[in-house]
């Protein structure tokens, strides 16, 4: 099975800075995944978003040592806007991704398909099924400014599933999100998950990821500092001391129950009740 | 003693949708840790808008520390009470952190020396002190959110208002916030953290506020707040984690914040 | 709640309906036969079609509201300082001290404000009959670069959002003491924390949309196609080319001296 | 001359995004000067960092498009050195003055529509200068000042951007093929 992420001993470091902001790292990711990436502010996740997408260092000028590959590919021998008809990166603030172009929901969609040259007709079938994946069919008239924060959250991710991507990055995409934007959220991308779709998720809360990812990893000052389970990953102590630990861990320990440490509700309630 | 009082508030934007109607908001709120819920579109901005006259109520009196909000200014209400509001780049712009934070209290018109000290404590309690010299726009969002609340804070006044203080917020910087909020509230000021977080109401706030559509449906001490489920669902909000457990190991009433949490677990019937 | 800055509105009159660039063929030759034609009657003229035009539209009351605003102060101001001072100024209607009121220059000032009239008459037509989305999409079917239609499309957007984040950011300040009341210099004071959080949120949200734009594969080189349809019609085409070709012959018979 | 290539023709997505946001800038700083009723217009701020952020052409579209003046004949670099700050000043105030003077002529008979600029436009007139003069110094009188402190602004604000912004935009470096370090940002 090939990969559809490849790195191997990669490292990025920005322009007119003097340490790598990531790496080296060696990380392989299979189609179908779904991964939760966490670890504390200024640890390289975005980072890790942007080399894999290709932003840095095409965009970011700066220096990409060792090797990258998406879908096989290296990204540096490709521009971002050809990588982005397979790949998309939902970035962290829902307003500033929109194209601040379009007046309309559908609209706003629309712009990716358009700016690959695609038939209408098919503009319209992608922009109908994005709309509809996204939960956002009944506010395709309205302008994007009216949605509230999480509804324009989904609407970016409508606009990049527009492109049906097969793999899907996400930097923080909730942390400008109250409760019931981010469940929103997250419902979508469960639904893509079961549809096969690859997820590399960015994430400060921990117990969704818990509770959500199959597989998690961890950053520190640039490098993995696990990569595994999600309950395997929580329960080590260096992850434990940056990234922090999920709220029913923390209880568990509080109680003097583990390790190791139940990091979900289901496993947290079993292990206590005990 | 009440730090903030409002009286019979009637406020709205446009006649046609009124934000706090008929009879009015009547709220008395103590010094300590206060956390303000609701769900989108209760009037909790609203609400801390008319603590210091930026918006200014139809009817009924607001006073905060002892200060009628009706008679200043809202440029002299800022050294009464400090704001952190949502986002950050709505205010940063000095060259400096250093320069950003004293801001507040330079325009006041406060002498230079008690304006350096009131700026290194508050980039120490912020966990800035390293970034002193850095230009605000060169941190990530979620550091610049810790300058505006440094900002909020170096002006010292007794009333601090906190808009949605964890969104964006790492691990360690929750827990930064969370013994920030604590301490603010145990020196005898009044902080007010508007959030969607339940958990961190939980573990950081004694005293919480639930707004609904415009009504104040619960003013009180934090572990009582969750107990009706009713009124949380309406309010859109989920119940805090520890609280959740506790419910799910046959807990009633269940516990609120981690101390009540540990010593429920440990008396709890088999 | 408008949120562009637009002043469309919505309707089905024939002009709503008519292409983009047929309306904006109308509203310059408007413009260049108000400032061709010399003499007052022809450039009223011109001003009763148009607003006959924006009575047809539906929009005349709501031009006549937004206009009043903008042209008294200019009709008043051009008819003083000309009345007071113009070349061609003779005859005195009303001595003022050093200075004093003259008929050419009254004449001269009001019409010129009347074909200042013509030209906010015409442009208000335009912007009050047109999607500007259409209008984009009008040229850019005409072969104008998407990179350009898509500057056109958001400055348009982006203008009213930028006065919003200024209300809010007038807010912040006030809110952490800054005074923007008061004597001149202390306003003054005020100007640059108010725009630099503008002008640096602004530039973030520049280098993340313009990372947003690259992740959705703009600025490829493929060949665009029309987003949809903007209906157009032999009558509207020759209806421009008419337009046009009144404009340069009231240009020729002005040149020529026969009007 | 070197700095000629400042002029040749590029804009990256970057750059295209940014001539709408001068544009707003130069509203923005408008609106906010006269909700603080200060006597100024200070309405091309965006269109002179455009200029100097990203080069000729992104300042020189947005002040088109705002319908203003162009801060796109200057190189960046050049405007990178106090000498060219003042040099910014007096072309800024000569493309403003210049290019709305025949504007003003066709429109309103060489007024500028500011009763400060008419009354000398007035004086001049009755003092027999030829109108072209006149509507020149009308235009001028307001301009001189509102300029000025407009490219002051620009400037100050320029200077005072973290450096990653600074290099981030610069589509025009002076080694310009320079791989590599383009700009520095964090994540």
């Amino acid at each position: 099975m090939t990969p559809v992420i490849a790195m191997a001993a990669a490292r990025y470091r920005y322009p007119e800075t003097d340490h790598d902001a990531l790496g080296p790292v060696d990380l392989a990711i299979g189609p179908g995944e779904w991964v939760g990436v966490v670890g504390p502010t200024n640890a390289g996740k975005s980072t890790l978003c942007y080399v894999i997408i290709g932003l840095a260092p095409q965009f970011f000028g700066g220096r990409l040592r060792g090797e990258v590959s998406v879908f096989g590919s290296p990204t540096a021998s490709q521009p971002v806007n050809e990588r982005s008809r397979r790949a998309g990166l939902l970035f962290q603030n829902p307003f500033t991704q929109l194209s601040g172009a379009r007046e309309r929901v559908d609209e706003e969609v629309a712009f990716g398909p358009e700016a690959h040259g695609l038939p209408q007709a098919e503009v319209e079938e992608r922009v109908a099924e994005a709309l509809r994946l996204t939960g956002l069919q009944d506010l395709r008239a309205r302008h994007p400014l009216d949605l509230s924060g999480g509804q324009l959250q989904r609407l970016a991710l409508a606009a990049l599933l527009a492109m049906r991507p097969e793999l899907l990055l996400l930097d923080e995409p909730t942390s400008q999100l109250d409760p019931a934007g981010s469940r929103a959220l997250f419902d979508v991308l469960r639904g893509l998950h079961a549809a096969g779709t690859t997820i590399v998720m960015v994430e400060h809360r921990l117990e969704a990821v818990a509770a959500m990812c199959p597989r998690v990893i961890a950053l520190g000052e640039g490098r993995l500092l696990a990569d595994g389970a999600p309950a395997e990953v929580f329960n080590r102590p260096e992850v434990q001391a940056s990234a922090g630990i999920p709220a029913f861990a923390r209880l568990a320990a509080l109680v003097g129950k583990g390790p190791p440490l139940p990091v979900t509700f289901e496993s947290a309630v079993e292990a206590l009740r005990g | 003693m009440a730090e903030i009082v409002l009286r019979s508030v009637c406020f709205d934007y446009s006649s046609a949708v009124p934000v706090f109607r008929e009879p009015g908001i009547t709220l008395a709120l103590p010094q300590a840790a206060i956390a303000l819920i609701g769900e989108n579109g209760a009037g909790k901005t609203t609400l801390t808008k008319l603590l210091n006259g930026l918006l200014r109520p139809r009817t009924g009196s607001v006073v905060v520390a002892g200060t009628p909000v009706a008679e200043r200014s809202v440029a002299q209400m800022a050294p009464v009470i400090g704001y952190a509001f949502q986002n950050p780049d709505d205010q940063l712009f000095e060259r400096t952190v250093r320069d950003e934070v004293a801001f507040g209290p330079r325009v006041m018109g406060r002498p230079r020396e008690t304006v350096q000290a009131a700026v290194d404590r508050a980039l120490d309690l912020c966990g800035l002190a390293g970034q002193a010299s850095t230009h605000p726009h060169d941190l990530v969002l979620a550091e610049r959110k810790w300058v505006t609340i440094a900002s909020a804070l170096a002006a010292d006044p007794p009333v601090v208002v906190l808009d949605e203080p964890t969104l964006g917020q790492d691990w360690a910087g929750r827990e930064r916030l969370r013994a920030l909020v604590r301490a603010l509230g145990g020196q005898g000021r009044l902080v007010l953290v508007v959030t969607h977080d339940i958990d961190f109401v939980a573990q950081a706030c004694d005293w919480t506020v639930v707004l609904t559509r415009g009504l104040v449906r619960y003013s009180g001490r934090t572990a009582l707040a969750f107990a009706d489920e009713g009124r949380m669902e309406e309010a859109g909000l989920e119940l805090p984690a520890g609280t959740r457990l506790a419910r799910a190991l046959g807990a009633d009433p269940a516990p609120v914040g981690d101390e009540a949490f540990a010593a429920w677990y440990r008396v709890r019937p088999a | 709640m408008a949120r562009g800055l637009s002043l469309y509105a919505e309707g089905s009159s024939p002009l709503h309906r008519a292409h983009p660039l047929t309306k904006a063929t109308l509203t310059l030759c408007a413009i260049g036969l108000a400032f061709i034609l010399p003499s007052w009657p022809l450039v009223l003229g011109v001003g009763v079609a148009l607003l006959s035009l924006l009575a047809a539209a539906g929009v005349l009351r709501r031009f006549l509201f937004v206009a009043a605003g903008l042209l008294v102060p200019i009709t008043l101001l051009l008819a003083l300082v000309q009345s007071l001072a113009n070349p061609h100024n003779q005859t005195v209607i009303l001595p003022l001290g050093p200075l004093a009121v003259h008929r050419e220059g009254l004449y001269i000032g009001l019409l010129a404000a009347l074909r200042i009239a013509d030209l906010v008459a015409a442009t208000f037509l335009f912007s009050f009959t047109t999607r500007p989305a259409d209008l984009a999409e009008a040229l850019m079917q005409r072969g104008l670069s998407p990179r350009f239609g898509y500057v056109i499309q958001s400055a348009l957007q982006i203008i009213p959002q930028s006065l919003e984040t200024a209300d809010r950011i007038r807010d912040a300040q006030r809110a952490r003491g800054l005074e923007t009341e008061g004597p001149l210099p202390r306003r003054a004071r005020a100007f640059i924390p108010l725009l630099l959080p503008l002008v640096l949120s602004a530039l973030v949200a520049t280098q993340e949309r313009a990372m947003a734009l690259e992740v959705r594969g703009f600025g490829l080189k493929v060949g665009r196609l029309a987003r949809y349809r903007i209906p157009d019609s032999l009558g509207q085409r020759v209806l421009r080319w008419g337009l046009a070709l009144a404009v340069v012959a009231a240009l020729a018979a002005r040149l020529r001296g026969w009007l | 001359m070197a700095w000629l290539s400042a002029f040749k023709f590029r804009l990256n997505t970057l750059g295209i995004v940014l001539i709408p946001v001068c544009i707003a800038i130069d509203w923005a700083g408008h609106a906010i000067a006269s909700g603080l009723r200060l006597p100024l217009f200070l309405d091309s701020i965006g269109t002179i960092l455009g200029g100097i952020l990203a080069g000729p052409w992104v300042g020189g579209l947005a002040g088109f498009i705002t319908n203003l003046i162009s801060s796109g004949t200057i190189d960046p670099i050049w405007q990178r050195q106090p000498r060219g700050w003042i040099g910014i000043w007096i072309l800024c105030f000569l493309v403003a003055s210049i290019g709305s003077t025949p504007l003003n002529i066709g429109l309103y008979q060489g007024q500028s529509g500011i009763p400060f600029g008419d009354a000398i436009y007035t004086a001049l007139v009755n003092a027999h200068f030829p109108t072209w003069i006149a509507a020149y110094v009308d235009e001028a009188a307001v301009d001189l000042p509102d300029k000025l402190i407009t490219a002051l602004v620009a400037v100050l604000i320029y200077q005072g951007l973290p450096r990653r912004y600074r290099a981030l935009f610069r589509l025009y470096q002076p080694d310009d093929d320079a791989e590599g370090e383009r700009s520095p940002a964090r994540a």
